[in-house]
């Protein structure tokens, strides 16, 4: 159950670059950002945030790809992720990685 | 007896980060009472998804809830937003969706709310396809009281009225909805956030009685009393144990404790609504005397 | 504002108490019913379904009489106004909304068509046990404004203020009718629309993002946004605060509770209504309402003619009760006589108001018919006794 | 002058309008007070069927019948039910093929008429029954004027059947000699 | 305020001549309120006869109505009878046969009782399979309070409250009651008084939630308002109209105005009932300890 | 009748009123019980759940409050003790049922956990404002009994009397906790079974034949017949002569519903109960119940210290209400202090009783906390003033 | 929709003769028994009981087979059959009329 | 002499059943009047928890803490939320691991103690946690005799685990020097 988009234009695409925002006061640890995160950008920090949960840490940013799916899956409304554009990049064969 | 001074309204201290779903829910009031891991969080976030997927006009969307953690829904939505009582949700959207029709009415709820107590304005409403859009959390278990059982409670799971296991069988919401005329029924899960998100897209637009069952992890009581784990843990075995059949026959989409759970939209109509069909039938039999013919027909007198 | 003249049927009809009520209903500018039918409330209901089509409103016969209350105060947030009526059993089943309807400040009206109670009790018969049940069948503090028809011309003046007061405190409003003036047929004169006085609804005018839901001024009564407007506002029957938003604390339930029960005990001046005959010089006050009001009258007559000395206090408005002329009126009377078909309801209340200065009597009837005037005689001699 | 008044008969009958005509017409065509009710409870249904008005030039302080002025009977057990009611002096009017009155006491006057014969023979409607009835009613007890019984039939029953209703209301005002 | 002198009991005068129902009923209250041709007491014949066919045990039966025409069935068999408050005759006598599972118990109401204003207990006593003989006279609007719509009124078809024609879909009880898990679920109409006996045989040593509905003519009401003619004219139509249809899939067994009547045994299951679900589920969890366990099995302590 | 052994817990305990509640039913013999969860009650009927099964009590939760409080009245028919619990919304939801306990002269109980009201108010949180309600929410004429323990050890000892008093006089008793003792743990003393005394159900032992089921002696209660004893009766809603048969008249309803209202009435020195202290030399008598009783203690300490005459009258059943005794040391007194969590309710009660024979003062609370005792202090300061 | 039973012994059985009793009183003249009688025994009588219902009478009681149907079907619990017992007849063909 | 004593923690930290057990072995063990209540409220709903239990000789009237005598804290929350209503003479116990007291006002007696570490170190079972904490409470208050304590958990805990809470108890116990 891995959340994916199929490129259309396999010859040359934008990859959407995400820049990723953790307001870390207000996630409560659950982790589903972690897990889902198709790229595997995320990590559960050791820190504590006041209310004694641990956050996500990006410990991969340059992996993401904007699929927001960290911030449909947040029960918390706590993560979220704005679109960097980049320049196209040809690729090859509709692999993305 | 006089009351007292007005409590100055206090701004929840919130990061200084602005989420995007920001401009949808009423932020002063985050954090939100629903536990870690809690799956209603994720549905409000496939709702708000819907609305910016259909630039809905907001300001034409009522969200109505009953008494429950789900029922907390509309505190936290930036819409015209109804906490009514426990059950009732649907009959007070019955009314508003009535008294001015050009609104998108939404009932936001949980499975104890809409069908233990809430049960019969369920049906009738299905019955009548009244042009409601109904979201029900089930989390197999009520949580805002602690923990008792639903009528959505598996057989053999532990509540705190079922200290023993649960020896009752419970509703498939799905079924019931389907056998009482809704146009639209559908079941995801927490973990189906795209889906959702489509499926609440689809009953936005669509006339009449709509139904989706969001199974969600309630792991602070369902969860702990039957052992099963974290919310992770939860949404992982929705991973590995979903099976989506659209189309699927509501009757056989029975969901079993620790067995699989069938997602998917099971039905998919097109009856005319309560209000459509009122209009029809009045505006054949009174012809010209039916205010709202006139009125439909952009030939109101007022 | 005016009655819109599309639901005023202007002129001289025979109608019964039932159906007046609906009549008044709809020229006040109900448009939106949602019912469920009971003996002996049902003609109102019918005839709304009847009328309703042929001027815009929506009637709905819902599933049983919870859901009833709750469409109404639900239509009443679309805009509309509402009104639902039943009896006894339904009256008690919808207590819990009431008090939502109370809690949202919702303007909604429910037209209770007293029967003989206790239980299914006596379904075609006459009734007025469920007096204090208006006042208090819901959990929790609260006041309410009752009105007491004692006929059907009446039944649509009284529905009318009843819409009116309504919208004016934000409240939901009892017309307390009881079966005899239900179901009796007589003249009722429908004005033109022209000359009914409606109460516009409080809509609030504040900038969009100024608006507290729950700020209100002087007269305690909050201004109002209905859904659509634009407002996005909250509303929950948890205690809130001025947003709307839900705040569980003393504080809190202090700020809010209090001004619910003030914004009617404050204002009672301006909605009690009573008519009071020969109060003057009178040793006896009879104390009555509904039918029974006019039925006591021929006790007064029969009495006077005896010579005794007696007064008549006659509740239009029961809830708020009139507490200050009953305690005034008790400092120079000897007795007030309470009739009523029940019990025991507002005798109490006269009682706590006479507060010893004068005796209160009751006239009970147990119900199932009206008194017999030499029933009630008999007590205005006791009460003429006194002393 | 209070009169009180009753017709009763089964159901189908046409008792419930007949006792709204009468009211209507004293109160809204002749001025009076005029208070008109019909008995309820489950047992009334389908079979017995009875309706009373109060007619008063003063306000109607009372609003059940006490003693009948005039009882209008068009079953036996309607009679039987309410005969009792009526004054000493009160006036019985009933349909002779529905109603045999026996012995009645003294002092009560009595008016037999065969209505429903004649809705049927001379107008081939026996659904009008109950209007020949108040005709024959409005001639005997003179209690409404007959200019008002008219027009509050004219106002009460359906648009189409009004020629035909006035047809009976005559029929049974001229029966009466 | 002291209670008045006790009225004598009036015994209604009654042919001398003895109707061999006569003790079944309590004859002391005959005639019934019931109109010319309605249907109501031909259901009641059709149960009795069931009785004498099976020897019941009478004082071991006990039946419980709401309010309604129907409703007053309690009021006139000779058995323990309970005439409860409208919409509630399920949970009431959910609680009867909880507290004495001895006791057979038969819910005999109206359609608008069971499936409008009691319409949650009935999905929930069907979920539970709770062991109630369920006997519902279904004459498509409410009689008692005059003829208003039901929940069961045709699309089109007159009542007091649909003065236009009724535009609000109705339910279909069968389907309703076999979606919700009822063991067994049967339509007859009061013509079929023969196999409306059998039904009511069979229900009667059925365990579980058994749903028998009963179609009869309200001719006061339903029969007037949409001009069907007398009783006997209805009693016609249903022997023209009836397809007999055993084991049709409740879902197709609409009824629509002016159409077939398909009637027959729909559905005929063994699911357990809610107490031996109880008894089998505790007394596995609990063993020894299971108090009912130890009596059922005739090892009571007490 | 001595209580069964098998369900006391003889021994002690560290119990909340609620569960505290659910031991007094199960001691009282109650083995029926039908609920819907609520804050905050639950704990009452999660005690239920987990000890029932070892008792040979049947649990089940219905689907809302209306089905459980008629599943009890059937229950109690099919011969069981039975109870429910609830709060503010579900106890306004059971209002039309517990008419029809009331008319069928069932015997059974309803706690009812008060919470701030009105609406969903602060569901967490104490109040005391379904006083009125308990004793007016149903329509139609009634009396009731209803109890209110200070403490979890009176919440076990209070819930079998009520199921005592239920027995005895074939009615539905209200157990009136609030919050705050529902939820307070305390220790409580849990005596030998052979120590409780349990009011056997008024069984008939009419012939079969010869059985009325209302008919009544002396204390006006009617002996009861089950289901399945063979007495083939029948009970309705609806107005009903002795053999219970509905008899629509007013005749018949003078004979029933005075006599419902009266074998209360008139047993009322059975039932009525209260603690009075210190009123001999009083000047200010100070009237509460519940968590406000031991609250206004602090405050009559207080009062003491400063001098003040200060007596305390404890409300230990609130309904029947002492009329009698309240009429009696109003004669001696400058004033009550009502103090109650709640704007109101009691406070008309004895303000009604004293009749202006002296002062009858409020100290009140919108609920959602207890009274400060400085607060009622001053109350009762104030009314030692009074004259 | 007549309701009948076929006769399992072809040869020689009883018919059974009903002796009809009809509570004319109790009777609201709603015809089901005329019309359902399989064996036409009934007509509504021109009489009027004091309710003003015509009752049934038995116009062809010796046809009576006391089938029960108008008991059944009657909803007022005014009309019943009692059974009268008969030699046995031979019968042909399992014809009984 | 009335005591009042606040627990607070995270949900899940034991902190309710901690309350009972001191509640209980001061009413049941010790004699005293005990009374216990927890906070309620949809907020404290899987986070914030507190307890407080009222201990005194005479009979308990109020029902709830106005000041406290002792503030035993077992998160940062609960410590921010509830250090303000201790006395002025208040003892503050916390786990140093998980509450950081910053600056307290002085007259308060601060006691810290590393009750989680220690029940994951030295018993392996971080579950036991609130029994420590109980133990040190114990030792340092004195509030409630040591066997009463110990009789409470007993009566309190799960069967199968009375002897590891007794371990933890002694453990916080003997923490006290
Ligand atoms: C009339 C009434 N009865 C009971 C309650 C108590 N109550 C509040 S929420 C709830 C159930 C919540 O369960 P569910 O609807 O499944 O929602 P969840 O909390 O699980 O999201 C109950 C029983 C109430 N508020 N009102
Ligand atoms: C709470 C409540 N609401 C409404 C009523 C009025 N009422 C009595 S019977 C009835 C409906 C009867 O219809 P149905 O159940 O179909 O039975 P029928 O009379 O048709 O046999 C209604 C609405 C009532 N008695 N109690
Ligand atoms: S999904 Fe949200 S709440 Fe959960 S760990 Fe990630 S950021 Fe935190
Ligand atoms: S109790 Fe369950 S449903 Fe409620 S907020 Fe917590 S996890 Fe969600
Ligand atoms: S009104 Fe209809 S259902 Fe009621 S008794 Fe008459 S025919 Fe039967
Ligand atoms: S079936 Fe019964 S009521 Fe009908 S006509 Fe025959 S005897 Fe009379």
């Amino acid at each position: 159950m891995r959340f994916w988009r199929t490129p259309l234009d396999a010859d040359k695409m934008k990859i959407p670059r995400g820049e990723l925002h953790i307001i870390v006061e207000r996630c409560k640890g659950c982790e589903f950002c972690v897990e889902y995160c198709p790229r595997d950008v995320l990590e559960m920090s050791d820190e504590f945030n006041s209310k004694g949960y641990h956050p996500p840490k990006a410990v991969r940013p340059e992996n993401c790809v904007n699929c927001d799916l960290c911030e449909m899956i947040c029960p918390e409304f706590a993560i979220y992720c704005l679109t960097v554009e980049e320049e196209p990049v040809p690729v090859e064969g509709g692999k993305t990685s | 007896m006089s009351p007292k001074g007005v409590p100055e309204a206090v701004i929840a201290a919130v990061s200084s980060e602005e989420h995007p779903i920001a401009p949808f829910l009423r932020m002063d009031r985050m954090p939100h009472i629903w536990c870690s891991t809690c799956g209603i969080g994720t549905a409000v976030k496939a709702l708000v998804a819907a609305f910016e997927k259909l630039e809905t006009d907001l300001d034409k969307v009522s969200i109505v809830s009953g008494i429950g953690c789900t029922g907390r829904v509309a505190g936290y939505v930036r819409l015209d937003s109804f906490h009514t009582t426990h059950g009732r949700p649907i009959p007070f959207a019955t009314g508003l969706k009535l008294a001015n029709s050009e609104l998108t009415v939404i009932v936001f709820s949980g499975d104890g709310d809409l069908s233990a107590i809430g049960g019969n304005h369920f049906i009738h409403a299905a019955r009548r396809n009244m042009d409601l859009k109904v979201i029900c959390v089930n989390n197999f278990i009520y949580g805002m009281t602690g923990g008792q059982a639903a009528p959505t409670t598996p057989l053999t799971a532990v509540t705190s009225t079922t200290p023993y296991g649960n020896a009752e069988p419970p509703f498939n919401l799905c079924h019931l909805a389907a056998a009482c005329g809704a146009n639209y029924v559908a079941r995801w899960t927490a973990l189906h956030v795209r889906r959702l998100t489509k499926a609440f897209a689809e009953i936005l637009v669509k006339p009449g009685f709509c139904f989706v069952e969001v199974i969600t992890p309630c792991s602070t009581l369902y969860a702990r009393k039957n052992r099963l784990g974290t919310g992770l843990d939860i949404m992982k075995y929705y991973h590995d144990n979903t099976v989506i059949e659209h189309g699927a026959e509501p009757a056989d989409t029975d969901i079993v404790f620790g067995g699989p759970i069938i997602c998917g939209k099971f039905v998919d109509r097109d009856r005319p609504t309560w209000l459509e069909y009122q209009d029809q039938h009045l505006g054949e039999v009174l012809g010209d005397k039916y205010y709202r013919g006139k009125v439909l027909q952009g030939a109101g007198e007022r | 504002m005016k009655a819109d003249p599309i639901g005023v049927r202007t002129g001289t009809l025979y109608l019964d108490g039932d159906r007046a009520t609906a009549e008044g209903a709809i020229a006040a500018g109900c448009r939106f019913f949602a019912g469920y039918p009971i003996t002996p409330s049902t003609e109102c209901a019918e005839l709304i379904s009847e009328r309703f089509p042929e001027v815009g409103g929506i009637f709905i016969q819902m599933e049983d009489e919870i859901a009833s209350i709750t469409a109404i105060i639900g239509a009443a947030w679309g805009g509309a106004r509402t009104m639902t009526v039943t009896s006894g059993p339904g009256i008690s089943l919808m207590m819990e909304n009431i008090g939502l309807a109370i809690m949202l400040e919702t303007p909604c009206v429910v037209a209770n068509v007293q029967r003989g109670g206790p239980s299914t009790g006596l379904p075609t018969m006459v009734g007025q046990a469920d007096v204090m049940q208006a006042r208090w069948g819901s959990h929790g503090d609260y006041e309410i404004i009752a009105y007491s028809p004692q006929s059907p011309q009446e039944a649509f003046d009284f529905t009318i203020k009843a819409f009116n007061m309504a919208e004016r405190y934000r409240t939901p409003v009892i017309v307390l009718l009881d079966e005899c003036v239900g179901h009796m047929v007589e003249k009722v004169v429908i004005p033109p629309a022209d000359t009914i006085e409606i109460e516009p609804r409080r809509l609030t005018d504040a900038a969009k993002d100024e608006y507290l839901p729950f700020a209100y001024g002087d007269d305690l009564v909050p201004d109002m946004a209905i859904a659509g407007m634009g407002y996005r506002f909250h509303v929950t029957g948890l205690t809130h605060d001025e947003r709307g938003y839900p705040e569980m604390s003393v504080r809190c339930q202090e700020w809010l509770v209090p001004r619910l029960v003030a914004k009617i005990r404050q204002n009672a001046d301006d909605i009690i209504e009573f008519d009071e005959e020969n109060t003057d010089d009178a040793d006896v006050v009879v104390v009555s309402y509904g039918i029974s009001a006019r039925v006591s009258r021929m006790a007064i007559d029969l009495a006077r003619e005896k010579g005794i000395k007696v007064g008549f206090l006659r509740l239009r408005a029961i809830w708020p009760f009139p507490e200050k002329r009953v305690a005034e009126l008790a400092k120079k009377i000897k007795s007030y006589v309470v009739v009523e078909i029940n019990l025991g309801q507002i005798y109490y209340e006269v009682q706590r108001c006479a507060a010893g200065r004068c005796e209160t009597l009751l006239s009970p009837h147990a119900g199932g018919g009206v008194h017999d005037p030499e029933d009630i005689f008999k007590v205005i001699e006791k009460g003429a006794k006194v002393k | 002058m209070r009169r009180e008044i009753r017709i009763t008969g089964f159901g189908g009958q046409g008792v419930i309008l007949s006792g709204v005509i009468v009211g209507k017409a004293a109160s809204i065509y002749d001025n009076k007070n005029a208070t008109m009710s019909q008995a309820y409870g489950p047992e009334a249904r389908g079979s017995a069927c009875s309706t009373q008005i109060l007619v008063d030039d003063k306000e109607i302080l009372y609003p059940y019948i006490r003693k009948s002025d005039v009882l209008v009977a068009m079953s036996q057990e309607g009679f039987s039910k309410f005969v009792g009611e009526l004054k000493a002096d009160g006036v019985l009017i009933y349909d002779e093929d529905m109603v045999n009155p026996g012995e009645v006491k003294k002092g009560i006057k009595v008016y037999p008429i065969k209505a429903q014969r004649m809705a049927e023979t001379d107008l081939g409607r026996k659904i009008v029954t109950n209007i020949v009835m108040l005709g024959f009613f409005t001639a005997v007890t003179q209690a409404v004027p007959k200019e008002a019984m008219v027009e509050a039939i004219k106002t009460s029953v359906p648009k189409g059947t009004i020629d035909l209703n006035l047809k009976a209301f005559d029929l049974g005002y001229d029966a009466f000699e």
